[in-house]
C-alpha cells in the first residue's frame, strides 16, 4: 500500500460549507437550532397570553404580565438553580423542602431577635451548605442524584418539623419593607423588589453559564461526562458546585417565598421541586443534560404562571376541572412546542 | 447494572435485614407471625401487604426507567383506577355482587391501559421528554379521578372487591398478586428477548433502531405495562379500605416507586435494570414506614429518620463510598491531585479500586463511565 | 514507563510493559486489536491506575490523578473514541478548560478566532460556531486532534487519529505532527495503517497480548517483520484476496440487479443518484471526506428517509420506512459511528452479536441460548474477537474488537445486501485482511455488498465497481478489474474541476 | 378552557355582587361538601361566584386573591391554607377597597382591620369536646389512648391535638400512649393502626383527627380480631356520612361535628359587608357532637 498523495485542490474551506445535517441522527443541532426551543417557548407564551387577553377582560393589562413576575419570583430563582443541575444531567429534588426550611429558619431567627441582614446571610449560607453536602455525596461517593436529593428533600422537610410544626409570621420591618417595596414604572405599573431580584438572578446565571469556565464545564458534563473527564475538566468539583448553586438558589427562592408570604410554614412549597423541574423542561432544557438556557427556564415559569392566571380569571372551574385544565393547557403547550420544533427541523 | 454485579442488591438486602433487626430490638414481637381468623397476622405480613402497591408500581417503573424514561403519572393512574372501580361498583345493580366487582376491575384496568397508551404515544410518537409527558397525566389524572367520584369518598361494600387489597388466602391476596406479577415479568424478560430489547433501547436508542429493534413498540409496551401496574395498585389501595378517595390514592406513589427502583440499583440513566433489586427496594421503603409507626418515632422526626436511613443504605451500596470510607481509616493521606511539578505524587489511594467498575453512571446517557476512571 | 501492569477483572490488559518516549520523535505503538495500546495510553495519562510499575516524565516519577493532571503536566491526548461533547460548538470543544478570557468573562470571539486558526492549520474549513454533533465522525476526530494540538504540550498522544480520515486529511495531520516534532514535542502515535506508520514514525514499540515484544527504529524493521511481530505468525499475501474478488465479479456481471436506486435523494444530504447492485458483487463507494458516501449508504438502508426517487428490490418497488423494513428485505447496514450508532455498550458481546437477528425474529421468539452460543462461538472464532468471552460487556472490548462484533451482528442475519460503512475502521492489519477476505467470500457466495472506506486502496482492491462521489453528488462509476487508485482520484479531481467550471458558468 | 366568564367579568356597578372565593383545595370529602355548599348558596343568593382551587398551596391562594383584586370583585372570601403570611395581599385588598371574609380558618395577623369577619369552626374546641367526652366516659379507669393525627403541620391536626390534650390533662388515668400521623386518609389510618396494634399491647381508645382515619382504624381493628366500639373505643371529628353510619352501627363511639355547610352564612355576611353594615368579627358555625344514639336519628337527614 502506498498512501495516495493528493494534489491539494484549492483551499479546503470552500469544499463543504457546513450545511445542517437534516438526518435525525441522535440529538444533533446546528447553531441557530440551539435557540429554537427557547424561541418556540417564547412565541407560544406570547400566543397564550394573547389568547388570555382576548378572552378575559382585564387580562391584557400590562400589570397582569408584571404580576406574573411578582407572583413567581421564587419559582424563577428555583428554576435557575435547577437549570444548572439539569444541565449536568443531574436533578435536585430537595429545593422545595429547602424553600420551606429557609422560611422556617428565617422566621424563627427573626422571632429570636436576630437582625434581618444576619438572617439573610445565614439562610443563604445554610442553603449553599446544604447543596454542597448533597453535591459532595453525589460526586465523591458516586450515588445517583435522584436518591441523594430525595433524601435531602426528606431531611430538610424533617428539619422544618423539628423547628416547629406550626407556622411563624414574619413581623420584621426590614423584611416587610422588602416584601411590600416595589419599583414604580411609568403608567402606574409596578414590580416588586422580589421580581427584580429574580430577573437579576436570571441575568447573573446566564452570565455564569455562558461566559465563565465553570459554566462551560457544566454544559460539557451534560454533553458527555466521560468525555469531560478525559478532557481534563474539573468534573467532580463542578458537579459539587452545581448542587451548591442549586442550594443557594433554593434558599434565595426560599427567602423570596418567605417575603411573598411573610411567614415560615413547615408545609410550604410542597412539591415545588416538580414545578421547578417542569418549568425548566418546558423551557427547552433536556433532562439528559447539556442542552438548555436559563432564559428558557424563566419562560417556562411564566408559562406555568400564565396557566394559573388563566384559570383564576376564568373562575368557573371546579377543583377537579382546575387540575384537568392545567394538564390540558400544559399538554397543548408542549405539543405545540414540539410541532414548532418539528417544523423547524 | 446490579444484575451484572449482584453486590449492590446484597447490600440493600443487608440494610433491610439491619432495619428488621433494629425493629426486633425496639419491638421484640416484631417478627412474630401467628394465624388469626385463618390467615397470617403480624408486622411482617403488614409490611408485605402494605408494600404490595409500591412493589407492583415499582415493577412497571423499572422497565420504564430501563428504557431511559420515567413515569410520574402512576399515582394519578392509581387514583383513576380506584375511583372508577368504586364508582362502578357503587353504581352497579347489585353493588355487593362479585360480578359487579369483576366488571369494575376490568373496566378500571382497561382504562389504565388506555392511559398507558396515551403516555406511550406522547413519549414515543411525539417524542416529548418522558418526565413532562407523564407530568400531564399526573396533573390532570387526579382531577379526572375526582371528576369520577365527584370529589367525594366513594365507599363500597363488596366482599369480592375487598379480597384484592384486604383479603387473605392464608397470605394476603395482594401479596399473591404481586408475586405473580413479579414472576410473570421476570419470566417474560428472561425467557423472551423483551428484557434485552428494553435494555438495548435504554442504553443506545439509535443503535437499537439501526439494528431493527422496534423501539417504538417497546416504549409503548413499557408505559402501558406501567399504567397497568399502577391500576392494579390503585385497585389494591381502594380495596384495602373499601373506598376510593381520589385525592389520596397513590399520593406520592411515583416518588416511592422511583426510589424503590433506584435503591434497587437501577440507574435512572437507563439501560441495565434489576428486578430483584426493585423488590428489595420496595420492601425497604415499606419496612421503613412500618418501622416509623411501630417504633413510635415522633412525627416530627419521621422524615429526618427516613432521610438518614436512605442515605445510609446508598452509602453502603456505593462501591466507591465503601472504598473511600475504608481508605479513610488507613494512615495514608488523601491527596486529591498530582500537580504539574510531580513532586507530590498522590498515593494510589486517591484512585478508586477495581471494585469501582460499575461507576454509578448517573451523569446522563452518554456517560459511559469506563472502568477505573479516576476523576480529577 | 517501566514495568507497567494493569489488570481488569478477568483480563490482564498489560503485563510488565516498558515504554520510552523521547522529545522530538514520533513513536508508533503497534499491536493487534486488544493488544493493550489504548490501555497503555490511559495508564500513562492517569485514566487508569496502574497495578504495578511507574511512569516518569523528564526523569521524575509521577502519578497523574487523572487526565486533567496529565494535561497540566504537558501531556496532551486524543483518545481512541472521539471524546468530545457533541452538544457544544466546535470552538468550545477545542478550547474547553482553557478559554481565553476578557475582564473575567470567556471571550467568545477570541475563542472562535483561535479555534478557526487551529482548524485551518488542520485543513478544516468548518464553522467553529457550529455544533460538534452536527459533523460526521471524521470531522469530530479532526476537532479532537485540533484540541490536543492547541495545548502547549511536551507530549502529544494520538490513539488512532487517522482511522476515519482520508489521505488528504492524513497528509495534513502529518504536516502538523512533523512541525511539532521539530519543535521538540514527543509524539506517541497509534495506527493500524502500516503505510502511515512507516511514513511518520521514527521508532516503534510492538505489543502483543499485553506484553512488550520489542522496540525498534522504524528503518530497522521491515513491514513483514513488523506484522509477524504483532501477530506472532506470518500472513498470506494480499494477492489471494484480490484474485478471488475479481473471479467472483465476472459471474456477477451477468446477474440481474438485486437493488436499484432510481433518482434516490434527500435534500441537504445527497443529490438524487442512480445505483445498481447485483448479487455477488461488491460496489465500492469512493470519495473524499464529506462527499456523501455515508448519506448514500444510509438511504439504501432506510436509516434516513429519501425525499425523492425510489428503490427497487428484485425489480419490485421497495419502500423502506425504517431500518426494520430494510432488514426484513434482507438489507444490513453497519454504521461508521461505532460508539453512537453501533454498539450497545452495557450489553454483553453475545447480546450485541445476536441483536439484529433477534430483532428481526421479534421479542416473542427468543434465540435459544444454545443457538446463540453457537453463533457467538462461530463468529468469535471466524473474526478472532478477543477476549473470547461472550458475557463481557461489549464496551470493555478494544475498539477493533467492538467493530468485529458489529460486523458479526450483521453477518448472522445472512443478508442479501450488506452495506458496510467503514467496516475496517480501527481494525488491525491481520484482522483487516480477514475481513476483506470474508467480504470477498460472501460476494462469491452471492451476497451483494456496498463497501465504504476512506482507504481508497481497500475499496479499489475489493470492489468490482467503484462509485465515485464528490460534494454529495455521484459523479461517476468505474468498472473492471484494472481500476486503480489513480483512476478514482482522477475522477474526483476532474469532476471537481468540472463542477467548478459549471459553477463559474452559472 | 371551560366556562364563559369572559364578558361577565366583575363590575359591581350593576347591583349583582361578585365574590371571589379562594378555596384550599379538594383534599377531602369534607372540603368538597364545603365547596358545594358555598357554590349552591351563591347561586341561591344571586351572587356571582369566582371560584378558584389552590390545591393546598398558599402561593396559589395568594395568586388567586391578587387576580380577584385585578378583576375588581366586590368581596373576597377564602379559607386560608395556613394562618400566617396574609398581611401583604390582604393589605392590597384593603387598599383596593375590597372587603375580605375568612372562612373555616383564621389568619394570624396583628392588624384585624385587614378582614371584616371570620366565619368558621374552632378546631381547638373540637379537640376539647372529644377529650371532655372521653374524660366523662371512662371516669377514673386507667385508659390508654392512641392518637391518629392529621397531616403533620396542618392547622386542624395541631389544634385538635392541642384541644384534646388540654381536656384530658386533668385526668392522669388517661394516657396517650402513641401518636402518629395518618395524613387524614383511610389508608393512613389503617396502616398506622395496624402498627399500633402490634406495638401497643392494650389500646383502649382511638382518637382520630377525622372520620376517615377512624374508618381506616376500624378495618385494622377488625382484622386484628377485635371489635371496634367495644374492645377499643373510637372517637373522631367531622361527622361525614360514612362516619355517622359507622357511629350508628356502633363501630365508632363518639363524633365531634365540624360543619362544612357554611355557604348560606357566608353569603349573608357577604351581602352585609358589601352593603357596608357592621358584622361581628368572629362568627362561629353551629356545631354539635354525636353519640351513637344521636347518630341513628341524624343519619337519614345527613347531607354529606
Ligand atoms: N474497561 C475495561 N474492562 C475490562 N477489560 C478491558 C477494559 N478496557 C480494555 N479492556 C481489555 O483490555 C485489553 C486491551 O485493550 P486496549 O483497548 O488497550 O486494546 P488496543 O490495543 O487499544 O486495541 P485496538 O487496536 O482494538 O484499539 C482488551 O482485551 C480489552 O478487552
Ligand atoms: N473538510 C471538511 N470541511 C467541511 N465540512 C466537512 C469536511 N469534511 C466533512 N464535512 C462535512 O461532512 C458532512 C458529510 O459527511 P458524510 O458523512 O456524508 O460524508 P462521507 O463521505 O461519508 O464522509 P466520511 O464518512 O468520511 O466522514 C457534511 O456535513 C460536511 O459539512
Ligand atoms: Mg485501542
Ligand atoms: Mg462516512
Amino acid at each position: 500500500m502506498t498512501t495516495p498523495q493528493l494534489a491539494p485542490e484549492g483551499p479546503r474551506t470552500e469544499r463543504a460549507p457546513a450545511r445542517p445535517r437534516t438526518a435525525p441522527r441522535g440529538a444533533r443541532f446546528v447553531p441557530p437550532q440551539r435557540f429554537v426551543p427557547v424561541i418556540a417557548t417564547f412565541v407560544l407564551f406570547v400566543a397564550m397570553f394573547g389568547a388570555g387577553s382576548a378572552r378575559y377582560e382585564g387580562f391584557g393589562d400590562p400589570q397582569v404580565f408584571l404580576t406574573l413576575f411578582v407572583d413567581n419570583a421564587y419559582l424563577i430563582v428555583l428554576a435557575v438553580g435547577m437549570t444548572f443541575v439539569i444541565l449536568t444531567g443531574g436533578i435536585d429534588l430537595s429545593v422545595g423542602s429547602v424553600v420551606a426550611l429557609t422560611g422556617m429558619v428565617a422566621s424563627w431567627a427573626l422571632q429570636e431577635g436576630w437582625s434581618a441582614p444576619v438572617v439573610i446571610a445565614a439562610v443563604l449560607l445554610m442553603g449553599t451548605a446544604f447543596g454542597l453536602v448533597q453535591g459532595a455525596i453525589i460526586a465523591v461517593f458516586d450515588i445517583q442524584p435522584f436518591i441523594v436529593t430525595l433524601a435531602g428533600l426528606f431531611f430538610a422537610r424533617g428539619l422544618c418539623y423539628l423547628i416547629s410544626t406550626e407556622s411563624f409570621p414574619i413581623r420584621d420591618d426590614t423584611f416587610i419593607s422588602l416584601a411590600s417595596g416595589s419599583l414604580e414604572l411609568p403608567g402606574g405599573y409596578y414590580v416588586s423588589y422580589t421580581a427584580v431580584a429574580a430577573v437579576a438572578v436570571v441575568a447573573v446565571a446566564a452570565f455564569v453559564l455562558h461566559l465563565t469556565r465553570f459554566g462551560r464545564t457544566v454544559y460539557a458534563i451534560g454533553g458527555s461526562e466521560a468525555s469531560a473527564v478525559l478532557m481534563g475538566l474539573q468534573v467532580r468539583r463542578t458537579k459539587i458546585a452545581v448542587y451548591a448553586v442549586s442550594g443557594l438558589c433554593a434558599s434565595l427562592g426560599g427567602l423570596l417565598f418567605a417575603l411573598y408570604s411573610l411567614s415560615g410554614y413547615p408545609l410550604a412549597a410542597l412539591g415545588m421541586e416538580l414545578d421547578a423541574i417542569a418549568a425548566v423542561v418546558i423551557g427547552g432544557t433536556l433532562l439528559s443534560g447539556g442542552v438548555g438556557f436559563v432564559v428558557g427556564s424563566m419562560l417556562g415559569v411564566l408559562v406555568f404562571g400564565t396557566i394559573l392566571t388563566l384559570i383564576n380569571f376564568d373562575g368557573t372551574l371546579s377543583s377537579w376541572w382546575t387540575r384537568i385544565v392545567i394538564g390540558a393547557l400544559l399538554l397543548a403547550f408542549i405539543v405545540m412546542q414540539r410541532a414548532f420544533l418539528r417544523a423547524r427541523a | 447494572m446490579a444484575r451484572a454485579k449482584g453486590s449492590p442488591i446484597a447490600w440493600a438486602v443487608l440494610a433491610l435485614l439491619a432495619l428488621l433487626v433494629g425493629n426486633v430490638v425496639v419491638t421484640p414481637g416484631f417478627l412474630s407471625v401467628r394465624v388469626q381468623d385463618g390467615h397470617l397476622y403480624g408486622s411482617v405480613v403488614d409490611i408485605l401487604r402494605n408494600g404490595a402497591p409500591v412493589m407492583i408500581v415499582a415493577l412497571g417503573m423499572t422497565l420504564v426507567i430501563a428504557t431511559r424514561g420515567i413515569d410520574l403519572s402512576v399515582g394519578a393512574v392509581a387514583a383513576i383506577a380506584g375511583s372508577v372501580a368504586c364508582v362502578s361498583i357503587a353504581g352497579a345493580e347489585d353493588p355487593t355482587s362479585a360480578g359487579a366487582a369483576v366488571v369494575a376491575m376490568t373496566t378500571a384496568l382497561a382504562l389504565c391501559i388506555v392511559l398507558g397508551l396515551w403516555n406511550g404515544f406522547l413519549v414515543s410518537v411525539l417524542g416529548i421528554q418522558p418526565i413532562i409527558a407523564t407530568l400531564v397525566l399526573m396533573t390532570a389524572g387526579r382531577g379526572i379521578a375526582q371528576l369520577v367520584t365527584g370529589g367525594n369518598i366513594t365507599t363500597v361494600t363488596n366482599s369480592a372487591f375487598r379480597q384484592l387489597g384486604a383479603g387473605y388466602l392464608l397470605v394476603p391476596v395482594a401479596v399473591l398478586v404481586v408475586a405473580a406479577a413479579i414472576l410473570l415479568v421476570w419470566g417474560t424478560t428472561r425467557r423472551t428477548a423483551l428484557g434485552t430489547f428494553v435494555e438495548s433501547v435504554g442504553i443506545n436508542p439509535e443503535a437499537s433502531r439501526l439494528a431493527g429493534v422496534r423501539s417504538r413498540t417497546i416504549v409503548f409496551t413499557v408505559y402501558v405495562f406501567s399504567a397497568f401496574c399502577a391500576g392494579l395498585a390503585g385497585l389494591m389501595i381502594a380495596s384495602n379500605v373499601s373506598s376510593a378517595d381520589a385525592n389520596s390514592i397513590g399520593l406520592y406513589l411515583e416518588m416511592d416507586a422511583i426510589l424503590a427502583v433506584v435503591i434497587g440499583g437501577t440507574s435512572l440513566a437507563g439501560g441495565r435494570y434489576s428486578l430483584p433489586g426493585t423488590v428489595v427496594g420496595a420492601l425497604l421503603i415499606q419496612t421503613l414506614t412500618t418501622t416509623v409507626y411501630t417504633a413510635g418515632i415522633p412525627t416530627q422526626v419521621t422524615l429526618v429518620f427516613k432521610a438518614v436511613v436512605v442515605i445510609a443504605v446508598c452509602l453502603l451500596q456505593s462501591p466507591r463510598a465503601r472504598a473511600v470510607l475504608v481508605r479513610r481509616r488507613a494512615p495514608r493521606p488523601l491527596v486529591p491531585e498530582a500537580r504539574a511539578s510531580g513532586d507530590a505524587p498522590a498515593p494510589s489511594a486517591a484512585l478508586p479500586d477495581p471494585l469501582d467498575a460499575s461507576g454509578g453512571d448517573a451523569g446522563g446517557p452518554s456517560s459511559s463511565s469506563a472502568h477505573k476512571v479516576a476523576q480529577p | 514507563m517501566r514495568g507497567i501492569t494493569i489488570g481488569f477483572p478477568g483480563v490482564k490488559a498489560l503485563q510488565d510493559v516498558d515504554f520510552r518516549l523521547f522529545p522530538g520523535e514520533v513513536h508508533a505503538l503497534m499491536g493487534e486489536n486488544g493488544a493493550g495500546k489504548s490501555t497503555l495510553i490511559k495508564a500513562l495519562t492517569g485514566v487508569y491506575a496502574v497495578d504495578a510499575g511507574e511512569v516518569r516524565v523528564g526523569g521524575r516519577a509521577v502519578r497523574f490523578a487523572g487526565p486533567g493532571a496529565a494535561q497540566d503536566a504537558g501531556v496532551s491526548t486524543v483518545y481512541q473514541e472521539v471524546n468530545l461533547c457533541p452538544n457544544l460548538t466546535v470552538a468550545e470543544n477545542i478550547m474547553l478548560g482553557r478559554e481565553p478570557r476578557r475582564f473575567g468573562a470567556v471571550d467568545g470571539r477570541a475563542m472562535r478566532a483561535r479555534a478557526r486558526t487551529l482548524l485551518e492549520r488542520m485543513g478544516l474549513g468548518i464553522d467553529p460556531g457550529s455544533t460538534l454533533g452536527s459533523h460526521p465522525i471524521a470531522v469530530q476526530q479532526l476537532v479532537a486532534i485540533a484540541r490536543a494540538v492547541e495545548v502547549d504540550c511536551r507530549v502529544l498522544i494520538l490513539d488512532e487519529p487517522t482511522s476515519s480520515l482520508d489521505a488528504d486529511e492524513v497528509a495534513e495531520l502529518f504536516r502538523v505532527m512533523r512541525g511539532l516534532r521539530d519543535e521538540g514535542v514527543a509524539i506517541l502515535f497509534v495506527s493500524h495503517f502500516l503505510d502511515q506508520v512507516y511514513e511518520i514514525a521514527d521508532r516503534m514499540t510492538v505489543l502483543r497480548n499485553g506484553r512488550l515484544v520489542g522496540e525498534h527504529l522504524t528503518r530497522d524493521l521491515g513491514r513483514l517483520q513488523l506484522v509477524s511481530a504483532m501477530v506472532g505468525r506470518d500472513l498470506d499475501a494480499l494477492e489471494a484476496v484480490e484474485a478471488r474478488a475479481h473471479a467472483a465479479g465476472e459471474a456477477a456481471e451477468s446477474a440481474p440487479p438485486l437493488l436499484r436506486a432510481e433518482r434516490l435523494g434527500r435534500k441537504g444530504s445527497i443529490e438524487p443518484f442512480d445505483l445498481e447492485v447485483r448479487a455477488g458483487e461488491v460496489v465500492g463507494l469512493a470519495g473524499l471526506l464529506g462527499s456523501g458516501r455515508t448519506e448514500m449508504a444510509r438511504l439504501l438502508f432506510g436509516a434516513d428517509r429519501p425525499d425523492t426517487g425510489r428503490l427497487l428490490l428484485d425489480g419490485q418497488p421497495l419502500r423502506l420506512r425504517s431500518p426494520r423494513s430494510a432488514i426484513a428485505a434482507g438489507i444490513a447496514f453497519s454504521s461508521e459511528d461505532r460508539k453512537g450508532e453501533g454498539i450497545v455498550g452495557d450489553l454483553s458481546v453475545r447480546d450485541n452479536l445476536v441483536l439484529a437477528m433477534q430483532a428481526s425474529r421479534g421479542w416473542a421468539r427468543p434465540i435459544p441460548r444454545r443457538t446463540a452460543d453457537e453463533l457467538v462461538e462461530k463468529w468469535v472464532e471466524a473474526l478472532d474477537i478477543r477476549p473470547a468471552n461472550p458475557d463481557a460487556p461489549v464496551r470493555n472490548l478494544s475498539g477493533g474488537n467492538q467493530q468485529k462484533v458489529l460486523l458479526a451482528r450483521w453477518l448472522v442475519t445472512e443478508p442479501r445486501l450488506l452495506v458496510l460503512d467503514e467496516p475496517t475502521r480501527g481494525i488491525d492489519v491481520g484482522a483487516k485482511l480477514q475481513i476483506q477476505k470474508l467480504v470477498a467470500d460472501l460476494a462469491a457466495q452471492g451476497m451483494a455488498v456496498v463497501y465504504v472506506s476512506t482507504e481508497l486502496e481497500e475499496v479499489v482492491r475489493l470492489a468490482h465497481r467503484v462509485v465515485v462521489l464528490r460534494d454529495r453528488r455521484k459523479v461517476g462509476e468505474l468498472e473492471g478489474a484494472d481500476v486503480s487508485v489513480g483512476d478514482v482520484m482522477e475522477m474526483i479531481a476532474s469532476s471537481g474541476a468540472a463542477g467548478l467550471l459549471a459553477e463559474e458558468a452559472s | 378552557g371551560g366556562g364563559d366568564g369572559g364578558s361577565t367579568a366583575a363590575s359591581g356597578g350593576d347591583g349583582t355582587i361578585t365574590m371571589g372565593f379562594a378555596q384550599v383545595g379538594a383534599e377531602s370529602g369534607w372540603r368538597t361538601a364545603n365547596t358545594k355548599s358555598v357554590q349552591e348558596a351563591a347561586e341561591e343568593a344571586g351572587i356571582e361566584l369566582k371560584f378558584s382551587d389552590a390545591q393546598q398551596k398558599q402561593e396559589n391562594q395568594i395568586k388567586a386573591i391578587r387576580s380577584y383584586i385585578q378583576q375588581k370583585v366586590d368581596v373576597i372570601a377564602f379559607s386560608p391554607v395556613v394562618e400566617t403570611g396574609w398581611d401583604t395581599v390582604l393589605l392590597e385588598a384593603k387598599r383596593a377597597g375590597i372587603p375580605v371574609i375568612l372562612t373555616d380558618r383564621a389568619v394570624d395577623s396583628e392588624d384585624e382591620s385587614l378582614y371584616e369577619t371570620f366565619l368558621g369552626s374552632d378546631f381547638v374546641e373540637e379537640g376539647k369536646k372529644a377529650g371532655e367526652w372521653l374524660v366523662e366516659e371512662v371516669g377514673s379507669e386507667p385508659t390508654s389512648v392512641v392518637e391518629l393525627q392529621g397531616t403533620t403541620g396542618a392547622a386542624p391536626a395541631i389544634d385538635r391535638q392541642e384541644g384534646f390534650a388540654e381536656a384530658v390533662a386533668g385526668s392522669p388515668n388517661i394516657q396517650v400512649v402513641a401518636s402518629q400521623t395518618g395524613d387524614f386518609t383511610r389508608t393512613g389510618g389503617k396502616q398506622v393502626m395496624e402498627a399500633f396494634l402490634k406495638s401497643q399491647p392494650d389500646i383502649d381508645v382511638v382518637y382520630a383527627h377525622n372520620d376517615d382515619m377512624g374508618l381506616g382504624a376500624i378495618e385494622a381493628i377488625e382484622a386484628a380480631g377485635k371489635v371496634p366500639g367495644k374492645d377499643i373505643k373510637i372517637i373522631t371529628v367531622d361527622a361525614v356520612k360514612d362516619g355517622m353510619q359507622a357511629l350508628a352501627d356502633g363501630k365508632i363511639n363518639f363524633i365531634v361535628e365540624c360543619n362544612p355547610l357554611l355557604g348560606d352564612q357566608l353569603m349573608e355576611l357577604a351581602e352585609k359587608v358589601v352593603a357596608g353594615e357592621e358584622v361581628e368579627k368572629r362568627v362561629v358555625t353551629e356545631e354539635t357532637t354525636f353519640t351513637q344514639e344521636q347518630a341513628v336519628e341524624a343519619l337519614p337527614t345527613r347531607e354529606y
